[in-house]
Order: structure tokens, then C-alpha cells, then sequence
């Protein structure tokens, strides 16, 4: 089990119910922790409407996680 | 003069202007996105904008940097502003300077489109009939992406 | 707003700016052509623009309502100095709002390009070197017309 | 023969050394009073490289001229 910290803007933000959480979780990726917090939280969006960062660099969906990692799911972004 | 910034407080176009002066550059074109009354057919009142700022900030510089690269421009510059924003309010400017007219507003035109392709933050718009929403999100969620698939890429929104 | 100028004041391209403010309008685009301090391989001193007035404010206008009816942007704006101007002054400002940036843009490019093109307006360049000339006149037909037809439209000047 | 009150800009006003002057011509357009003015003040650029206007409007090269009209020649422009 690894202790990931997750933030949550915008649309997720509203839907979760909080600005951040730690989660422990035995997902080795991004792909599959987003699974498991898509099913807890009943997330509308499909990973692939999104972007996903860790650490605060975007990164691939398959990338390996690790214990205290930072790691936040990104909407469809609406600047300008 | 390479900037890329995010504020709270009203943007000081002319000032970032005054900052891309330079003797040898001929050519100087800008944007702004200002935030407009309606939206989609429904009337806007004001609006928010929610920001990733450490993402959004080595994006937003990120993006300044191809600009130059690709188009050979002298100086790039990007603000955004977040958090409430009224209605006329600029959401956002973008100034290139360059020896000639071309690259400056290829450039211009590139920093914008990839700014509101890439870079992390989010809009959520209040209605004058009093409902409110996250700007493409809820939307195309509720509406089966039907933004997304009726327009290549990003659905063209409030602010711009 | 839909306005042409000639001026031989600087140019406040605050205050012309400032006009184009419009609650309907998401987009802004601007361009400014800068005196640059050199062209062609010529350090450039200061320059002189003469204009044929009568003639460039109806062309001016013209392309102005051009623009609005090709581009249908909302406001389209222009003013060009003319008499003595100094290194890094600006010798034109175009501003266009309209309700998205793709025809904001679009627009704005189309401004710029057909006043250098078809405005009655000429530059004299004074060099460090000591000597001057009228751009595009006396270079191209000493030079047989070579920057004519080496560049299918106008050879780029200082200025932009 | 009917008068035609020429102005010169540019590099026109420098070869011919003044800013008008007023011309009694029998030519019938434009075409036929720059081809005079040129012989007259030994202007080098060729009329396919000039635009024309008469009364403060761009005409063409052979619109007919009337005593009293107001015509200027002009050379290659450079703005912006």
C-alpha cells in the first residue's frame, strides 16, 4: 500500500466534496488509481476526457506511482 | 522578454504592453479575452476561474518558449487572470513582438489557441437565469460530449 | 466602433483601445507597427511619413467597413501617424473586437495588410550613415524593381 | 486645352521641387497628362507602377478629365 495525495479542481472538486485527500491504494498507476476513485466518488468523466498530472508535471496514464506522490485528474481545461 | 503570469487582480494590459518594447522590433500584435454577456445562448453574469497554478505557470511558459522557437518572434507574453471575474473584465492577454508583422501574429495567435487547449484552469459560469456551470464539463458530460464531437477542438466559450 | 485616423501626435493606443470595449465581444486583437532601428542593413535614424489625407482617410475607412463585412467582427479601428517619427514610435495601431478570436484576428492581419498596401501614405528613412530614402521608390527603381520581384506583395519596411 | 491642378507627394514632390502646380494639357485622361509629366520633369518610375486619383478618388487610366479636376499621381505606397 502507497499513500498518494490527490487534489481535485473545478467540476471534481464539486462532485468529491473537498479540495484534496490521501488515499491509500494499491494502484501502480495513474490509470488505475483513477479507476478506483471514478467508482468512490461516482466521477462522470472517462479517463480519456482527461489529462492526468503527478508531481505537478503532466505525465502518461501508465507511468508507475509511489508512496507520497502528488497526483491530480484534470477536466477538460476553459481558459482564455 | 519571455513572462508567463497568473493574478487574482484586474490585468494591467498596457503595463505588460510597455514591456515588449523593443528598437528592433517592427511588428507588435496582441489579444485579449474579454468576458462577454452571453454564452451559448444563455446570458452571463460573471464568472469564475479556477487555476493549477504550479502547472499552469511552467505550461504557460512552456507554450511562450515554442512560440519563439517556431515563429522566431523576439519577445512572447501571457497573463491570466483567476478567481471572479465581471463581465468585460480581460481574462486573459497575450502581446508578441517580432521584426516583422507575420511572426507576431502567428505567434500571437498560437499562444492563445494553446492556452486555452493546455493550460490548467477552469471556468465556471454564472447565468442571469440564476444555474451556474462548469464551462464545457458538465455540459458535455450531460449532453454526451456533443460539444466535443460536433468541433474539432475546444468548443468555443465565454471570454473568448 | 468603426473609425479611421490620421495623426501627427503620438499615437495613445490606450485611449483608442479603450473605444473598442464592447459587453457582446469575447475576442480582441491588436496590432502596432513599430519604428524599428533598422531595415534592409541600414541603421535607421528617425523616419517621415507624408500622407495624401483626403485619399487615406476614404481608403482607410474602406478597409475598415471591408473588414467588418468580410470577417463580421463587431468594432474595427485604425490610426496612422504621420510627419517626424522617432526610434520605437508607433507609426500605426489596428484594433478589431468581435465575438470570437479566429475572426478577431483574421480581421485585424486583414487590416494591417491592405493599409500597407493601399493606403496613400510614404515613408522617408533617414540612415545613421548620413543619407535617406523613400521606400520602395528610389531602392526599387535603382535596383530595377528587384524587391518587386523578389516578393509577390509589398517588400517588408521598417515599421513592420 | 483645359486646366488640371496637379498635386506631388513623396518622391514625386522632391524630383519636381514643389508640392502642385496647375497644368494646361490637351491630353484626355490620366495616361496621356503622366506621360507629359514625366517628359516635362524627367520622373523615372513608369506609369504600370502608379496608381491615380482624381477629385480625391482612385480612378482609372483612362477616365476622361475635365477643366478644373484635381489629380494626383501616386507612387509606390509604403505605410505601416
Amino acid at each position: 500500500m502507497k499513500k498518494i495525495h490527490v487534489r481535485y479542481f473545478a467540476l471534481f472538486r464539486d462532485q468529491v466534496g473537498r479540495d484534496e485527500e490521501t488515499i491509500e491504494t494499491e494502484a501502480s498507476d495513474p490509470a488505475g488509481l483513477y479507476a478506483e476513485l471514478q467508482a468512490r466518488h461516482d466521477l462522470g468523466l472517462g479517463a480519456d476526457r482527461l489529462k492526468v498530472a503527478v508531481n505537478d508535471e503532466f505525465t502518461s496514464w501508465d507511468r508507475s506511482l509511489s508512496d507520497g506522490d502528488r497526483i491530480v485528474f484534470i477536466p477538460p481545461v476553459a481558459g482564455g | 522578454m519571455i513572462e508567463f503570469g497568473l493574478t487574482r487582480e484586474p490585468i494591467d494590459t498596457e503595463q505588460w504592453r510597455r514591456r515588449m518594447f523593443d528598437l528592433t522590433c517592427g511588428g507588435y500584435a496582441a489579444f485579449e479575452g474579454w468576458v462577454r454577456d452571453h454564452n451559448e445562448g444563455q446570458e452571463v453574469l460573471r464568472l469564475e476561474y479556477e487555476v493549477y497554478e504550479t502547472l499552469a505557470l511552467s505550461e504557460g511558459n512552456k507554450i511562450l518558449a515554442e512560440a519563439i522557437e517556431r515563429f522566431g518572434v523576439t519577445g512572447a507574453a501571457c497573463v491570466h487572470r483567476h478567481g471572479e471575474l465581471r463581465l468585460g473584465d480581460v481574462a486573459v492577454w497575450v502581446g508578441v513582438s517580432a521584426a516583422h508583422r507575420d511572426e507576431a501574429f502567428k505567434a500571437c495567435r498560437y499562444v492563445i489557441d494553446e492556452v486555452k487547449i493546455r493550460l490548467p484552469i477552469w471556468k465556471k459560469e454564472h447565468y442571469v437565469a440564476g444555474d451556474s456551470g462548469w464551462v464545457n464539463c458538465e455540459r458535455c458530460a450531460a449532453h454526451g460530449h456533443a460539444h466535443e464531437t460536433d468541433r474539432p477542438r475546444q468548443p468555443e466559450t465565454a471570454g473568448v
